[in-house]
Parts: structure tokens; C-alpha cells; sequence
């Protein structure tokens, strides 16, 4: 899986190159956002925009991540979905969980 | 009602194949002249969907991510109506006790089969010779039932 | 050598239907890793118009573009080798006919078995159960065989 | 099928806003190209600029209008082919009875 990081100030850009996000790589996922994590870094946007396909097994992975950024005070939001990725969410509720925003630019300013 | 379009498909039991299904899936929705109330991409998607979360699940939980077994799919596509089935080589599960309330939004895991229930008009799981079969179907008549093939 | 993929398609005997069967041929060929001493872009080309070619001589000579008939196809793929079958439902030809010149460049048609025997390492023609079958093979090993499947 | 075509000096430049052109579509290219003779037009550039997939049955309605073209002291000349696309023109000897330019305006400044 092809992962990017950008160090901000108050957050680190965690941006997906991915054109799906399944059960294949959703465990990678998970542990490129622990490994940020355990360099202490909990506060993280992941940038969804090459995302054209979630499923389930992704939906998930950013669910697991979300409660361990929370766990250490930390916070992870969400960027650039597409519209089919972004209905995914709706359907399951997660847009309820997760703060999304439609750039990097806006997530960056909401910590 | 005569049977337009049967692909079947036997792949090895590996994660690695869901995009190949996947995308196969999307390839019969864009043989679809007219759709459903969705917009063509919106049915794409979902149909990728399903045997995503179909196909993972009988690798995961059925065939326990063993690289030798196979996972068989099938796809029949008429006029109005749309079936696929994920057949697996596991000891079977009661889908039912999967209910259809939404997730609880805190699991990381526990969503898959919601989604295909929320996708599909119906969904059944039952034994099959070699084993189990996760059948799934979904009307796709228009409001106005001018439906056709491209 | 295990059968890594099975991909068995039955379609009406359409042209409209050339599109879906090419587009699954170019979906196999992404899921190879690597590829043959061509660039994966070519293979899935190559895939594609084999598959267009046979399928629409199916439709055209063997099935007398009679829309009530199928056409059958099925794809295997394992490690390093591809074959492709094409059957139709028509009175057969014989394909030695069809030699390997390349076609006069000044004629309008003719040029749908060259191009499958250019681009392909075997092709048969031969009776089956209900028709025909063109048996389209092809090897996948690399000249290093370090070939593997994605 | 979808053509747009455009009247210059020298040429017509018909264009094909097709990614594919097979046995489901060539019989109407033929028939375009037909009415562009009937309308007494026979210098003619094809750009296959949009056309990712060519089969033989697409190869052979461009010798038919090529065929036709010559009958009536014109020409149809081709611009804009994809590499894949080309590779089929070298691989059954077309590259020899077509002149095949990069660009239209290559194509028509060659009338
Ligand atoms: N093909 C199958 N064979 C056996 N058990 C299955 C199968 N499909 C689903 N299950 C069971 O149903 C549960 C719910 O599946 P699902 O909603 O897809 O969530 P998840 O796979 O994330 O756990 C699984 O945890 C598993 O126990
Ligand atoms: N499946 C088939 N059944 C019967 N005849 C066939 C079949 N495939 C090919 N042929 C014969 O072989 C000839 C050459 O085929 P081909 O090289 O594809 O050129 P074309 O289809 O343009 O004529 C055809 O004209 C036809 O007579």
C-alpha cells in the first residue's frame, strides 16, 4: 500500500495513493497509522481523495485508528472522499464519528 | 425470463483477488443500458461491493485464509434481475443472528454483512454440495419498467 | 500446475457484448504481476482483441449473428500459462484455410485469425458437444521465469 | 457512434469519440464515411486520438473508406493513434498503405 505523510504543526496529512481500500490492504492501513502513532503522533488527517473504493474492512481500519488517536488525546479526520466513498459512510453512520472535511486545507485549520 | 449474461468465476482463496472480482462485477454493471433509480456508477459500485464483502468473508471466516481452497462466484444478469452467489468451503454461519441494525459506529469490524443486506433486496445463506452458498439478489426494473440491456 | 483462474462467461450472440467480454480479458491480465517480456498494457490488449476477434467470428460465421444464441467463453490462467476458448454453435471451417500470410493490405476484412495466431503461442479449431471450440494458448513464463501472479 | 467532423480547405478532419471500434461499431464508421463521399467530400482525415481499442473489423472499415477515397481521387489519411493502437496498423502492414501523421494539422498541411 502506498502511504504519503506531511508533518504539520498541528497535524500530521496521512494521504491514501490507493485506488481501493479493501480487505487486502486494510491491515496495513492500520499499522502505517500505529506506527505514526507510536513516533507519538496523534493528531492525523487521511486524505481520501485517490480513494475510489472503501469497503467494509477499510471503513474499519479507520474506525480502529480513530479510537486509538482518541485514546492518547488525539484525533484522526477526514479528507477529499468521494462520492461513492463518502456514501459508504453515511450508510454505516460514520459520518457521525468521524469529522470530514472537503480539503486538507480545512481539516489542518479544524485542530 | 431468459438468462442474458452467466459469469462464473473460480479464483484461489486469497485478498488479493478481490479487486479482480471486484472490477468484473463493475464491467456487468456497465452492460446495463438503463438502470435501477441509481445512477450508473452508484450500481457499479455497489455490486463491487457486495462481492467484496462476500468474497472476504467466505476467505476469512469460511475458508480461514487457507491459500489452497478457491473461492467460487457467480453472476447472472437478466433483463431486470441481478444474482450473484459466494459459494464457500467453510462450516457455515446463522446469518440471521447478524440482524439489520446499523453497526454499532465504534466496531472496527461487523459491517460487512449489514452492507449487503442494505444493498441487495435479499440475501440468503445456505448449504450446498461442497459446502455453503451466500445468495444474493436485487431487482433492477425501473419505476416505469422500461428497463432494457444495452 | 494448479489452475490459478477460472473465468467461464455465457453471453447472447451480440455484438454489443464484445465491449464486457474484452474488458474482463483486460481485468485477468491485471491480475498478473508480471508479465511476459511485453509491458502489461499490451498483454491486456493482446487479451482484449483476441478475445474480440474469436468472439465476434462466433457471432458473425458460426452463429449467423442469430440473437437467440450464446456465445461461451471461458478464460484459464495459472502461473505462466493463458488459455483461451471460444465456442460457437455454427457448421465449423476449416481454419488451415486461413494461412499464416500476413492479409492483403487492400482488403477490407480477413485479418481477425491473423491477428489471433500473431499473437497467440497456439491456436486449434475443433469440433466439441455442441458446436465448436477455437483453443487459444498462450505462454506466460518470462525469459528469467521468475513469473508470478499478482 | 460518436463522430464530430469538421470542414477545412484542403480536408474534412472526422473525429472518433469512441474509446473502442469493433465489430459493434465499424459498419457505422463505414457508413459515415460514406455519406462524406456522397456529399462529394473525399480528402479526409480520421483522428483516432480517443480510440484505445481497434479490432480487424475496425481496420477494415478504414480500408474500405481508404478504397473509396482513391476511387474518387481523394484520401483519407489518419492522425492522433495510441500506441496500442498503432502497434496493429505496424503488425498487419497498414502502416504501409495509410500515411499516419502525429497531429491533424500535420495531416491536413499534407494535402
Ligand atoms: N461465509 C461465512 N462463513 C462463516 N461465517 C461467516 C461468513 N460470513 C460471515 N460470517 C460470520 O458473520 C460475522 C459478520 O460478518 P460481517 O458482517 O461481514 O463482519 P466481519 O467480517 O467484519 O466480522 C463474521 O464475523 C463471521 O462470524
Ligand atoms: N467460428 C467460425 N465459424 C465459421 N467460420 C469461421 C469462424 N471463424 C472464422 N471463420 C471463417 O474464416 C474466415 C476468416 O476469418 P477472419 O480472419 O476473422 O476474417 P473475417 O471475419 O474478417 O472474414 C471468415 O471469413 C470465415 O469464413
Amino acid at each position: 500500500m502506498i502511504v504519503t505523510s506531511k508533518d504539520f504543526d498541528k497535524a500530521v496529512v496521512m494521504s491514501i495513493e490507493e485506488e481501493r481500500l479493501d480487505a487486502h490492504n486494510s491491515n496495513e492501513l492500520k499499522s502505517q497509522l500505529m506506527n505514526l502513532f507510536e513516533e507519538g503522533k496523534s493528531n492525523i488527517v487521511i486524505d481520501l481523495q485517490h480513494v475510489r473504493f472503501i469497503d467494509s474492512s477499510g471503513l474499519g481500519a479507520l474506525v480502529s485508528g480513530f479510537k486509538n488517536a482518541g485514546s492518547r488525546e488525539g484525533n484522526v479526520k477526514l479528507c477529499g472522499l468521494q462520492k461513492q466513498v463518502k456514501s459508504m459512510f453515511e450508510l454505516t453512520r460514520l459520518h457521525r464519528v468521524f469529522e470530514i472535511f472537503p480539503s486538507e486545507e480545512e481539516a489542518l485549520a479544524s485542530f | 425470463m431468459k438468462n442474458l449474461l452467466e459469469v462464473d468465476i473460480k479464483v484461489p482463496n486469497q485478498t488479493k483477488y478481490l479487486r479482480l472480482i471486484g472490477q468484473i462485477g463493475e464491467d456487468v454493471a456497465g452492460a446495463l443500458q438503463k438502470f435501477n433509480d441509481s445512477d450508473p456508477e452508484e450500481l457499479a459500485y455497489h455490486i463491487n461491493l457486495v462481492l467484496t464483502e462476500a468474497m472476504a468473508n467466505a476467505i476469512k471466516h469460511a475458508n480461514k485464509n487457507d491459500p489452497n481452497k478457491d473461492v467460487h462466484i457467480s453472476i447472472n444478469l437478466t433483463d431486470d434481475q441481478l444474482w450473484i452467489r459466494v459459494y464457500d468451503q467453510g462450516q457455515g454461519f446463522d446469518i440471521s443472528s447478524a440482524d439489520m441494525q446499523t453497526p454499532d459506529p465504534e466496531l472496527d469490524h461487523g459491517r460487512g454483512v449489514f452492507l449487503i443486506r442494505s444493498l441487495m433486496d435479499s440475501v440468503k445463506y445456505r448449504r450446498c454440495k461442497k459446502g455453503n452458498v451466500l445468495e444474493m439478489y436485487k431487482s433492477l426494473r425501473t419505476s416505469c419498467d422500461n428497463h432494457s440491456v444495452e
